[in-house]
């Protein structure tokens, strides 16, 4: 008897625990921001931000460009320089200027009066430490001493010698020059070489120059990364700047619907996922107010495997390329969000370099006629009428075309390619596989086509020449020239742009045009549109965003982009009115 | 009893044993590389490539013979060393396990016992009573049939997009760090109705099905018409059938552990919750070896022990294994 | 066997079981009947299974999605991935269940998705029942130390997360049709009725026209399949019913998570595409609704069709 | 007068419709009686005791009266029927050995059956110690799970439990025939011995097992088809039967009284009729070897000789 009773009682509790919960969560919905905890950021003050961070926390290493929480470099850590790719300017940073002494001699006038979070002064020493550290061969910025010809690097004075042998890679110079985390001595040396390279930095103990510092989440349970002003940032007095987000705070992707799930219920500021066009209304805003509302960040390419039948020949692949219905994928897969690219695959900040004769010579667009009898005039026959062409030996074509699973605007636009291809005779199957197993079987040539856009904006195409061209080919490709397409011709091509100071201009603009030729002729990639730099804003909080007629700076939080213009834009926002 | 309780730990044992050999065969035999993995998603330079291999390879102690590996892999076990993911190395794998833990935990236990209490004793309500059984009936079979992921979605459609009274994803404000205030926790039990609700509906079915199917039996069996026969009421009948037709649910409820879990997984994914499930997501879409090693192996270890937990409960409640070794009645 | 071990209830993968486990629990206290005998005749069957209305609701359910699986594809014009239509256009006549945020056409995705889940119930299903029968009835009619080795077999394989393991080999091994995603679903989720088949034939084997079949000198093979399984015709049907209905949500999950074959549609995969597509932010319901009803309704119709099924075979459950 | 059947009329309900297993059954039962109801699988025996106690569910009342000690029982309602039985009217059921709860003590589950009807335990639990003692089992059962006993054991604490309350009637159904020969006397001595010591008033022992009948029974009523073919004083039936039916029952047991039968009923030819439809008229006829137009018309069951009544025109004849 007593057990029934008890177990009525139990049951009544557990009802009374259940109706309990819900009403108390349901309260917290109506009680909005009025009350505080230790920790309660107040929104007003506060800057969120996503798109970034797509797994739990890694590291604040600076040398660790794959991984870091976003802002370790930019935020926290800064450069000697930055650069504006909206404009192709260098901005002076860390450093006031810098020149080229003779031809393999270069000057870096370093700051003065700029002083680390923990009070201590920035030296030259400390950029001399902080280029040094890319000597080891573990560190992924290790090209800077690897392929550019740098010999050493000393301190004089006030300033910081870089002595080139030979020819300096003056492209890939610049590109460090605004890349290296300019990082304080008297704390790093304490660190040893593997933690330097491979390691976990401290985060309580990051000492930069920079303007935030690190309050919480170091762990990797975290949702959240948070970082907070701090007063004494060195361009406040040098140069009148003070960024107005008093919090800055990056929240973990675990995907686009989440993030904007938040985005659409205020609580992101700057959302830098991928969201379908509908999501923009409002008080949600763009960079720009129309089509395609966002900048492009870098080039979405088609690699082809040129070492497997058909794909190997020229003639085919560009038969491909004509046969991709661009406007089909600007349409279903992006309802208007990109931008076609340049046959070029060039950018738009690089297209003063485009040679137009070239393009106009060797361009493509989308034409299924001119596809279908370039492959005809080069031997692919539809042998047994079963709608698609077959090899020249009269074997089956049959290819894959893949992308990550997951990225919903690719996985679209594959489908689109496929499709496209199909009308003329080419047949493609998509496939999603994740994205891990896609980096290896694009890194070790087990793949027929698939897409890629890991070069960002920068301030050379020679990035995206190396990219394309890049030899030799080694076992596992794992950055640069997926489509193994081995061209001794174009690499030197590619080294010799590298060599050419961009101040050169003939010469620059005469090596460009032979590296479009050679590029177009060949196509061993086959650009399609410029990937968006995916950036929606909330003009409820913060106003005065970047914008195509405001601010030009990058609306991104994306690594990177903090000390190209990012920055800037921190430093322009206003609070919302009423907030 | 003892022999009963052997013949459990040691089929526990085996598949102990399995699961971790699998387990550790699973990253190395399978196509793929994970250091490769890991420099390729480093973007290292062409040039370092060699170097870091080298590195790693001694770094993740691939450098030694298979069954060195082997037996490194389960010296390691026991100190609870499951090595370091690959995305985020150098973190070890426990670190990563342990954090997203509380929050799968925090889904996992309410739901599997609330839904096994509620489930059971609505069940048991509308056994043998038209009304009850014609409304509960059907709609436990709907709940059974449901795909959590959909309940999910359509909940965070319907209550969270829609409505707006509830967050769609995350398990607490961004405002927030984890801390033991009111805030955290209204923000957090605000965050976890949701996916709870996914998770706590389904299973609800499966056991109110259950329960009400086995307690027909029970009504049915003759020690029941015996007590109806004496005259006693048909609460003590009800109570009676009730608590032996519970016995085999909690057998029942051993065995769904996995289903749960796999449920939680995939309702983790749709609310963005940051357990396990999301976790394991982010694992294999990075291909990191080591992570979704661990998350197996924690998943197993889990599910076995909870197991065992139930097997030496079942040996408190019910009488015939602590007697009935003889052999069949 | 000792009857109090718990083993010899069961609860199949995905759901927590419905009346299968009842029917396979071999009675705590001994008493409780093998599922049914068989029935005299098909009359009687179909005599008592028009009356039922749990059967005739259930099978109507499925046989009715099954014809749209069939037939829906004649229905349109569009496949399922091709961008036939305007984006994100709600249910109309033209559309049937409108169009996805890539102007694909639901409907044509629903139906194409119908065949994909028969498909992987009945291949998936049939595997795991075929595993499990015959594991269950090797390990129950031989006994020993074969029993021993696949009662282990059975119990290891029983206690491992199944979603887990699939989730990582789908994972590792690129799921490229329904047919490997069925084969991997198979093969995880036959032990629950491996050890109900495994239980049942325990208790059949000492029957006295199994006895006179041993000594008739028939092989183990021909008896299980001559004597044996036709004693739990009506059992084995359940049971498949049930791993059928399991199979599909199984599935269902790997799809959505994007393990399965993404080169042509399946429900868990329009549930996918719609997720990711923020479907249910943007208020695209005709997107992401369909595909979850089309699972209810078939696996749910399978299980009331069992439980039909369970009170026609078995009197004492019938309704009284 | 202890019982008192008139009319009693129950059916079975099938898919197929009514199974008539009772089919106005009347009859006396004197205080200190034991009577045994007999008769073939499937004639009405067992669902006639059942429905003296508790109907189950697909039992349905059709007709007829029934009164225990001067006052009517009220078979037909489930509810307030539960006030009678236990402590006036009783049944060993026909599953003795399932018939204890597996998971609950012996002691335990009688307990709290008896505080579920307000029984006042304390006096009834040492009685029931006392009655086990009696019935030759150790007081320890009662700490003990059914699991614990052997068949014969679960047998005895259910007739203990179920006579505990010193009821009018005591049903005992069957329950000798689950157990072993020398079980089976010591059992049936037992239901003599309970009556003897005044645990019961009257039994009802239902068993297809003649000899054992007339080894305890006072009388013995034997049952055809539903219907009451013939009931008299157990030396009556053995050795003078009225009725064909009963005639041919003893006839195919081999020597009568003196040992214990091992041999079922077999011996008669022919099957009894379905009870769906049962024929008109008498429902052995198409058996009985003296059948004659008349059995076409339903024989009454009455007096034929006294303290002998039966159902036959042969025998009224």
């Amino acid at each position: 008897m007593s057990t029934r009773r008890r177990g009525k009682a139990i049951g009544a509790g557990a009802l009374a625990l259940v109706a309990a919960v819900i009403a108390t969560s349901l309260g917290v919905a109506g009680a909005g921001a009025g009350e505080q905890s230790a920790f309660a950021l107040p929104r007003a003050q506060t800057f969120y931000m996503s798109g970034s961070q797509w797994s739990p926390y890694g590291d604040v290493n600076p040398a660790k460009t794959w991984d870091y929480s976003t802002g370790t470099i930019g935020l926290a850590y800064e450069t000697a320089f930055r650069f504006n790719p909206l404009t192709g300017a260098f901005i002076p940073w860390l450093a006031t200027g810098g020149n080229w002494r003779t031809n393999s001699v270069y000057v870096m006038n370093i700051r003065r009066g700029v002083k680390f979070s923990d009070g201590k002064t920035l030296t030259p020493g400390d950029v001399k430490y902080s280029f040094d550290l890319l000597k080891a061969p573990t560190h992924p910025q290790n090209a800077l001493w690897a392929s550019t010809g740098l010999k050493t690097v000393k301190v004089v004075g006030n300033t910081v010698v870089f002595t080139f042998a030979g020819k300096p890679g003056y492209q890939q110079f610049d590109f460090y020059r605004y890349n290296v985390a300019i990082v304080p001595r008297h704390v790093f040396s304490k660190y040893s070489t593997t933690e330097l390279m491979t390691g976990n930095l401290d985060a309580d103990n990051i000492v930069g120059t920079g303007p935030y510092a690190y309050v919480s989440g170091a762990s990797s349970t975290a949702q959240t990364f948070v970082w907070q002003r701090r007063a004494g940032w060195w361009a406040t007095k040098a140069l009148g700047l003070r960024p107005a987000p008093r919090y800055v705070v990056d929240i973990h992707n675990s995907s686009n619907q989440a993030a904007l799930a938040n985005f659409q219920a205020g609580n992101i500021d700057l959302f830098n996922n991928f969201a379908p066009r509908s999501a923009i209304k409002g008080k949600f805003k763009t960079f720009f107010n129309k089509a395609p509302y966002h900048l492009g960040a870098n080039t979405t390419w088609l690699f082809p495997n040129t070492t497997k039948k058909p794909l190997n020949d020229p003639q085919f692949r560009r038969a491909l390329a004509y046969s991709i219905n661009m406007n089909q994928i600007l349409d279903k897969a992006y309802q208007g969000l990109v931008d076609k690219a340049s046959p070029t695959g060039l950018l738009p900040i690089w297209s003063k370099w485009v040679d137009k004769k070239v393009v106009a010579k060797y361009g493509f667009s989308y034409n299924l006629n001119r596809a279908k009898a370039i492959l005809a005039a080069a031997g692919y026959k539809d042998t047994d009428d079963d709608g698609y062409v077959e090899n020249k030996d009269g074997s089956d074509i049959s290819l894959k075309i893949q992308c990550p699973n997951g990225w919903s605007d690719w996985m679209t636009s594959i489908q689109v390619i496929a499709e496209s291809a199909k009308a003329a005779g080419i047949k493609i199957t998509p496939g999603y596989p994740d994205y891990g197993t896609l980096v290896d079987d694009r890194g070790h040539a087990r793949y027929d086509l698939v897409l890629a856009n890991d070069r960002q904006y920068s301030n050379t195409p020679w990035t995206y020449y190396q990219y394309i061209f890049q030899l030799p080919i080694l076992d596992n490709q794992t950055t640069v020239n997926y489509e193994r397409f081995s061209s001794p011709k174009a690499w030197a091509l590619t080294q010799q742009l590298d060599r050419t100071p961009t101040t050169n201009t003939k010469a620059y603009r005469a090596v460009m045009s032979k590296l479009q030729t050679t590029f177009l002729q060949n196509l061993p990639a086959i650009p399609l549109w410029y990937n968006g730099m995916w950036a929606m804003f909330n003009t409820t909080y913060w106003t005065n965003w970047p914008s195509a007629t405001g601010g030009k700076y990058t609306p991104t939080a994306w690594n990177n982009y903090w000390q190209m213009t990012s920055i800037d834009m921190l430093t322009h926002l206003k609070p919302a009115k009423g907030n | 009893m003892w022999r009963y309780l052997f013949r459990k730990v040691s089929i526990y044992v085996v598949t102990f044993v399995v699961a971790v050999s699998i387990d550790w065969a699973i990253p190395r035999f399978m196509p793929g590389d994970p250091i490769q993995g890991l420099l390729s998603r480093m973007q290292a330079q062409p040039q370092a490539s060699e170097e870091l291999t080298s590195f790693y390879t001694e770094a993740f102690g691939f450098d030694v013979p298979l069954w060195k590996q082997y037996l490194n892999f389960w010296a390691a076990l026991f100190q609870g060393d499951l090595g370091l993911s690959i995305t985020n190395y150098p973190i070890p794998v426990t670190e990563l396990i342990m954090g997203a833990l509380p929050y799968t935990l925090a889904l996992l236990v309410p739901a599997i016992l609330l839904s096994f209490w509620a489930g059971n004793k609505v069940g048991a309500l509308a056994a043998r009573r038209k009304t009850l059984d014609n409304t509960v009936l059907p709609m436990s079979y709907v709940l059974t049939a449901t795909p959590q992921m959909w309940l999910g979605i359509i909940l965070a459609w319907v209550f969270a997009s829609s409505l707006a009274l509830f967050p769609v994803s995350g398990a607490y404000g961004f405002a927030l760090q984890p801390e033991w205030s009111v805030e955290f926790a209204r923000s957090f039990l605000h965050h976890w109705i949701l996916p709870f609700s996914a998770l706590f509906l389904v299973a609800f079915g499966g056991w109110a099905i259950g329960m009400r199917n086995l307690i027909i039996y029970e009504l049915e069996a003759d020690y029941s018409n015996y007590l109806a026969s004496l005259g006693a009421p048909t609460r003590l009948v009800r109570k009676y059938a009730y608590r032996n037709a519970l016995l085999p649910q909690i057998t029942g409820l051993a065995l769904a552990l996995g289903a749960v879990v796999a449920g939680a997984i995939v309702v983790e994914i749709v609310f963005s919750y940051p357990g396990l499930g999301t976790l394991t997501l982010n694992a294999i879409e990075n291909r990191d070896y080591f992570l979704i090693q661990g998350i197996f192996l924690f998943l197993i270890t889990g599910v076995l022990i909870a197991n065992l937990v139930i097997d030496i409960a079942y040996v408190f409640i019910d009488p015939r294994t602590r007697v009935g070794m003889q052999g069949g009645a | 066997m000792a009857v109090s071990d718990r083993d010899a209830a069961v609860v199949p993968t995905g759901a927590p079981a419905p009346s299968l486990e009842t029917t396979a629990t071999t009675a705590p206290g001994g008493g409780r009947p093998l599922a049914a005998a068989p029935l005299r005749g098909r009359s009687e069957f179909r005599y008592f299974a028009l009356r039922n209305w749990k059967f005739v609701v259930g099978l109507g359910v499925v046989l009715a999605f099954f014809v749209l699986a069939l037939v829906g594809p004649l229905l349109t014009d569009n496949t399922p991935f091709e961008f036939s239509g305007p984006t994100d256009q709600a249910p109309s006549s033209e559309y049937w269940f409108g169009t996805t945020s890539f102007g694909q056409d639901v409907f044509a995705q629903f139906v194409y998705g119908l065949r994909a889940a028969f498909l992987v119930g009945v291949l998936g299903g049939g595997i795991a029942w075929l595993l499990g029968a015959a594991v269950g009835f090797t390990a129950g009619y031989r006994g020993g130390w074969v029993d021993d080795v696949l009662n282990m077999l059975t119990n290891v394989v029983l206690v491992i997360p199944t979603l887990a393991i699939l989730i990582i080999v789908a994972a590792y091994i690129n799921v490229h049709s329904y047919a490997t995603e069925a084969i991997l679903i198979g093969l995880t989720s036959w032990p629950w009725a491996a050890r109900a088949v495994r239980a049942q034939t325990f208790s059949l084997k000492t029957r006295e026209f199994v006895d006179v079949a041993r000594l008739s000198g028939r092989g183990t093979r021909q008896i299980i399949t001559t004597e044996i399984a036709p004693n739990m015709s009506s059992y084995l049907l359940m049971m498949f019913i049930l791993l059928f209905g399991g199979a599909i949500l199984i599935g269902a999950s790997l799809d959505f998570l994007g393990l399965g074959p993404s080169a042509s549609m399946s429900l868990g995969l329009m549930m996918n595409n719609a997720f990711l597509s923020s479907a249910l932010l943007l208020g695209t319901w005709w997107w992401f609704v369909p595909p979850g009803l089309g699972i209810i309704a078939i696996v749910g119709g399978l299980y009331v069709m069992n439980v039909g099924l369970d009170e026609i075979f078995n009197p004492k459950l019938r309704e009284t | 007068m202890s019982l008192k059947v008139d009319g009693l009329t129950v059916y079975y309900q099938s898919l197929r419709g009514d199974v008539k297993a009772v089919d106005g059954a009347t009859f006396e039962i004197a205080d200190g009686e034991i009577m045994g109801l007999a008769g073939e699988s499937g004639c009405g025996k067992s669902t006639l005791g059942k429905s003296l106690v508790r109907m189950d569910a697909r039992m349905r009342y059709v007709d007829g009266r029934v009164e225990l000690d001067g006052k009517e029982l009220p078979v037909w309602d489930d509810r307030k029927m539960n006030p009678y039985r236990f402590k006036h009217v009783s049944i060993i059921p026909q599953y003795a050995l399932s018939a204890l709860n597996p998971t609950r003590k012996i002691g335990t589950m009688a307990t709290e059956l008896l505080a579920s009807r307000d029984i006042p335990l304390n006096g009834v639990v040492d009685e029931f110690k006392r009655r086990l003692k009696i019935v030759g089992l150790p007081e320890d059962v009662l700490e003990r799970f059914p699991i614990e006993l052997s068949g014969g054991m679960k047998q005895r604490v259910v007739m203990v439990l179920s006579s505990l309350l010193d009821p009018s009637l005591l049903i005992a159904d069957e329950v000798t025939s689950a157990l072993d020969v020398s079980t089976q006397r010591a059992v049936s001595e037992l239901l003599v011995e309970f009556r003897d010591r005044g645990f019961v008033k009257s039994m009802i022992v239902i068993t297809h097992d003649l000899s054992v009948l007339y080894q305890i029974a006072d009388t013995i009523l034997v049952m055809y088809a539903g219907k009451l073919a013939e009931k008299a004083p157990a030396e009556t039936v053995v050795h003078a039967p009225a009725h064909p039916y009963t005639r041919m029952l003893i006839s195919s047991l081999p020597e009568v009284g003196v040992r214990y039968a091992e041999k079922r009923l077999i011996g008669i030819p022919g099957r009894p009729p379905s009870l769906l439809e049962p024929p008109t008229g008498c429902r052995f006829k198409t058996r009985c070897p003296l059948a004659f137009e008349k059995c076409a018309e339903e024989p009454p069951f009455v007096e034929v000789a006294p303290g002998q009544a039966a159902a036959c025109w042969k025998a009224t004849a």
